[in-house]
């Protein structure tokens, strides 16, 4: 069967085919869609051909210090957590630990998305500084997705897809599920018997 | 037992641990000793924060607090916040003002014709507040949990050779020779233009002795010729430290004969 | 014997040896040199030890389209040439280009260094902006090295490490040779001198 002149990639080896993906994948910082991936082929190869390569490729590297894995815009080499406290004797600098304040923020803004910092400061119950705002957008974590349309327009902030690839994440259906809370008072009122049942019953309490 | 005594923090066990952090005293109601403020200001997110951790830990009901005093108290630490944590101690207040607002609305008659549960209940909206913000701290603590870039692995990105990274202009050693055979092209074109001759190793070990002695008022002779250096090269900085003499870039003493040479950065003691 | 828990790193075998050096390496765009890579085991491994490590991992890489390399300032991975075609694939867009002058300007600054800008401008025959010394000092390819003694103390700028390994040299001795420049270390040439002539070998200048 003649190989196609203007389809040369077809002709590379699965070897070659690997090992060119493997390079794309170590070289490039921001995770690579299989979209992506395909042109380095020319697209002569289809999404599920590249799937199974990654596949072959995540295999490789099972036993080695990194590892190959899917996050939400696509799939990058990254370190396996026990490489860590070694890697961390290279750079002294440590990666920044985000206090609590810069957390709560980032939660609300991740599971109420798209707030205004109003609404921030609302659920927290004390004012939110500029610099925890400023902290997570240089991040690159959160940004600005428009303006409420009330007086002042005031920015609303959502999650970025870099944040979920920054947390290994390939959506925001994949973040842990908010949790119910127990009940604060003992109620002697109906309307407000918010669960008072005990986790461990099996009964799932509802609001 | 008095209410806000002070526990000895040597002395103490902790009674809670808070993100890690110990907490000294069992706060008996919304008052936070002086000496105390600041861990307390720490340790909790704002009045919210304390209001859950009160009535969680210690099974507070936020009907049992009397309102009087609390106020009084209060009063005193946010005198003490104003100075630098105004926002802070506005907002304690407010949660103060709430609370007050709640417990006397709860001894009225409920109001038959009430027709949401917040009129039925004054607690409501404070019992939502709460558990939407506990929710969120929880959120959070999970959130946290999760493995992050940078702190908990890292990403792999490799050079690629011949294309600098971030799209930054690619440079090779040919286009140096190119610009510099352009700069001589034109030169000669122009007129005789006054190009010092010099030979490139010496200007090269010029720079490095000057990096030498970068941060140092002065150096010993010696220090200035690594041991790995070849005869050429020990000819070289040399000629490379004569010449750096000459333009006045560096001085060279002697104290006494066949003593210790010394070469002193030139404007180590003038230059910013 | 027991295993001295502070040196822990000791203990490691030569398989996982070999996974840290090759993960460290991985995740640095910056070459490490092997007394960087000695922190890594803190210290318990001789410098020969890694470099008999660094060779078997560049043996290990041979056939893939990653090599690793031994630059100015110690080792790193990077792509083989041949890569190439395919990652130009990935990013459409080329690279930008340096203007003349900041080229010349740069070409001046490194054979001809240390130099004011003063110096710059003389050969060049024109003044220098600061704007191409910033971008260069941006670039980390050049830094102050000193002053020299004369009214106004004009900062003298030099080549720096990273400009030798971002252009793939070990020394500036691997610049190209401006002709006669090749011999000046090995020969017992008499006064050398930059190439005032025109380059009297084939190829023609080109500006």
């Amino acid at each position: 069967m003649p190989v196609n002149p203007h389809n040369e990639a077809t002709a590379l080896s699965p070897a070659r085919t690997l090992q060119v993906l493997e390079t794309a994948l170590l070289t490039t910082q921001e995770p690579l869609s299989v979209t992506e991936l395909r042109k380095l082929f020319d697209n002569a190869l289809s999404t599920a051909a590249i799937v199974k390569h990654l596949e072959e490729l995540r295999q490789k590297w099972r036993d080695s210090g990194i590892e190959l894995v899917s996050v939400a815009s696509g799939w990058r080499f990254q370190t396996k957590a026990e490489m860590q406290p070694y890697l961390e004797k290279l750079s002294p600098q440590k990666a920044p630990r985000y206090s609590r304040a810069v957390m709560e923020t980032l939660a609300i803004i991740a599971y109420h998305q798209p707030v205004t910092r109003g609404d921030i400061e609302e659920i927290r119950g004390v004012s939110v500084s500029g610099s925890i705002l400023k902290t997570l957008v240089a991040r690159g974590w959160i940004d600005e997705v428009g303006h409420r349309n009330v007086p002042g327009k005031p920015a609303l902030f959502a999650t970025t897809q870099h944040f979920l690839d920054d947390l290994n994440l390939r959506s925001l259906q994949e973040l842990p599920p908010l949790e119910e809370m127990k009940a604060l008072i003992e109620s002697d009122n109906k309307q407000l018997e918010l669960p008072l049942s005990e986790p461990d019953t099996s009964e799932p309490p509802t609001c | 037992m008095s209410e806000n005594q002070v526990i000895d923090p040597v002395a103490a066990q902790p009674v809670a641990r808070i993100c890690g952090e110990p907490l000294l005293e069992i706060p008996q109601d919304l008052y936070i000793p002086p000496d105390a403020l600041e861990v307390f200001l720490d340790t909790f997110q704002g009045p919210l924060d304390l209001l859950l951790y009160l009535i969680r830990k210690h099974n507070l009901n936020i009907l049992d607090i009397p309102m009087a005093e609390l106020t009084q108290q209060y009063m005193t630490y946010v005198e003490m916040m104003r100075v630098d944590q105004l926002e802070l101690a506005a907002e304690y207040l407010l949660m103060t003002a709430l609370l007050i607002e709640i417990k006397s609305r709860m001894l009225l008659p409920v109001n038959p014709k009430a027709e949401t549960e917040d009129e039925r209940d004054p607690r409501a909206e404070l019992v939502r507040r709460l558990l939407e913000y506990e929710q969120i701290k929880k959120a959070a603590e999970r959130l946290n949990e999760l493995p992050q870039a940078e702190r908990d692995f890292s990403v792999i990105q490799i050079l690629i050779e011949q294309k600098a990274a971030a799209l930054l202009p690619d440079v090779n050693p040919d286009d140096l020779r190119n610009a510099w055979s352009a700069i001589l092209a034109r030169a000669k074109a122009n007129r005789h233009h006054q190009i010092k001759r010099e030979a490139l190793s010496v200007r090269v070990y010029m720079s490095q002795v000057l990096r030498d002695l970068r941060g140092h008022t002065q150096i010993e002779f010696f220090q200035l010729f690594p041991a790995s250096a070849t005869v050429a090269e020990v000819v070289v900085i040399f000629l490379a430290i004569l010449e750096l003499a000459k333009e006045l870039l560096l001085t060279v003493s002697q104290a006494q004969d066949s003593g210790v040479i010394f070469i002193h950065a030139a404007n180590a003691s003038q230059s910013a």
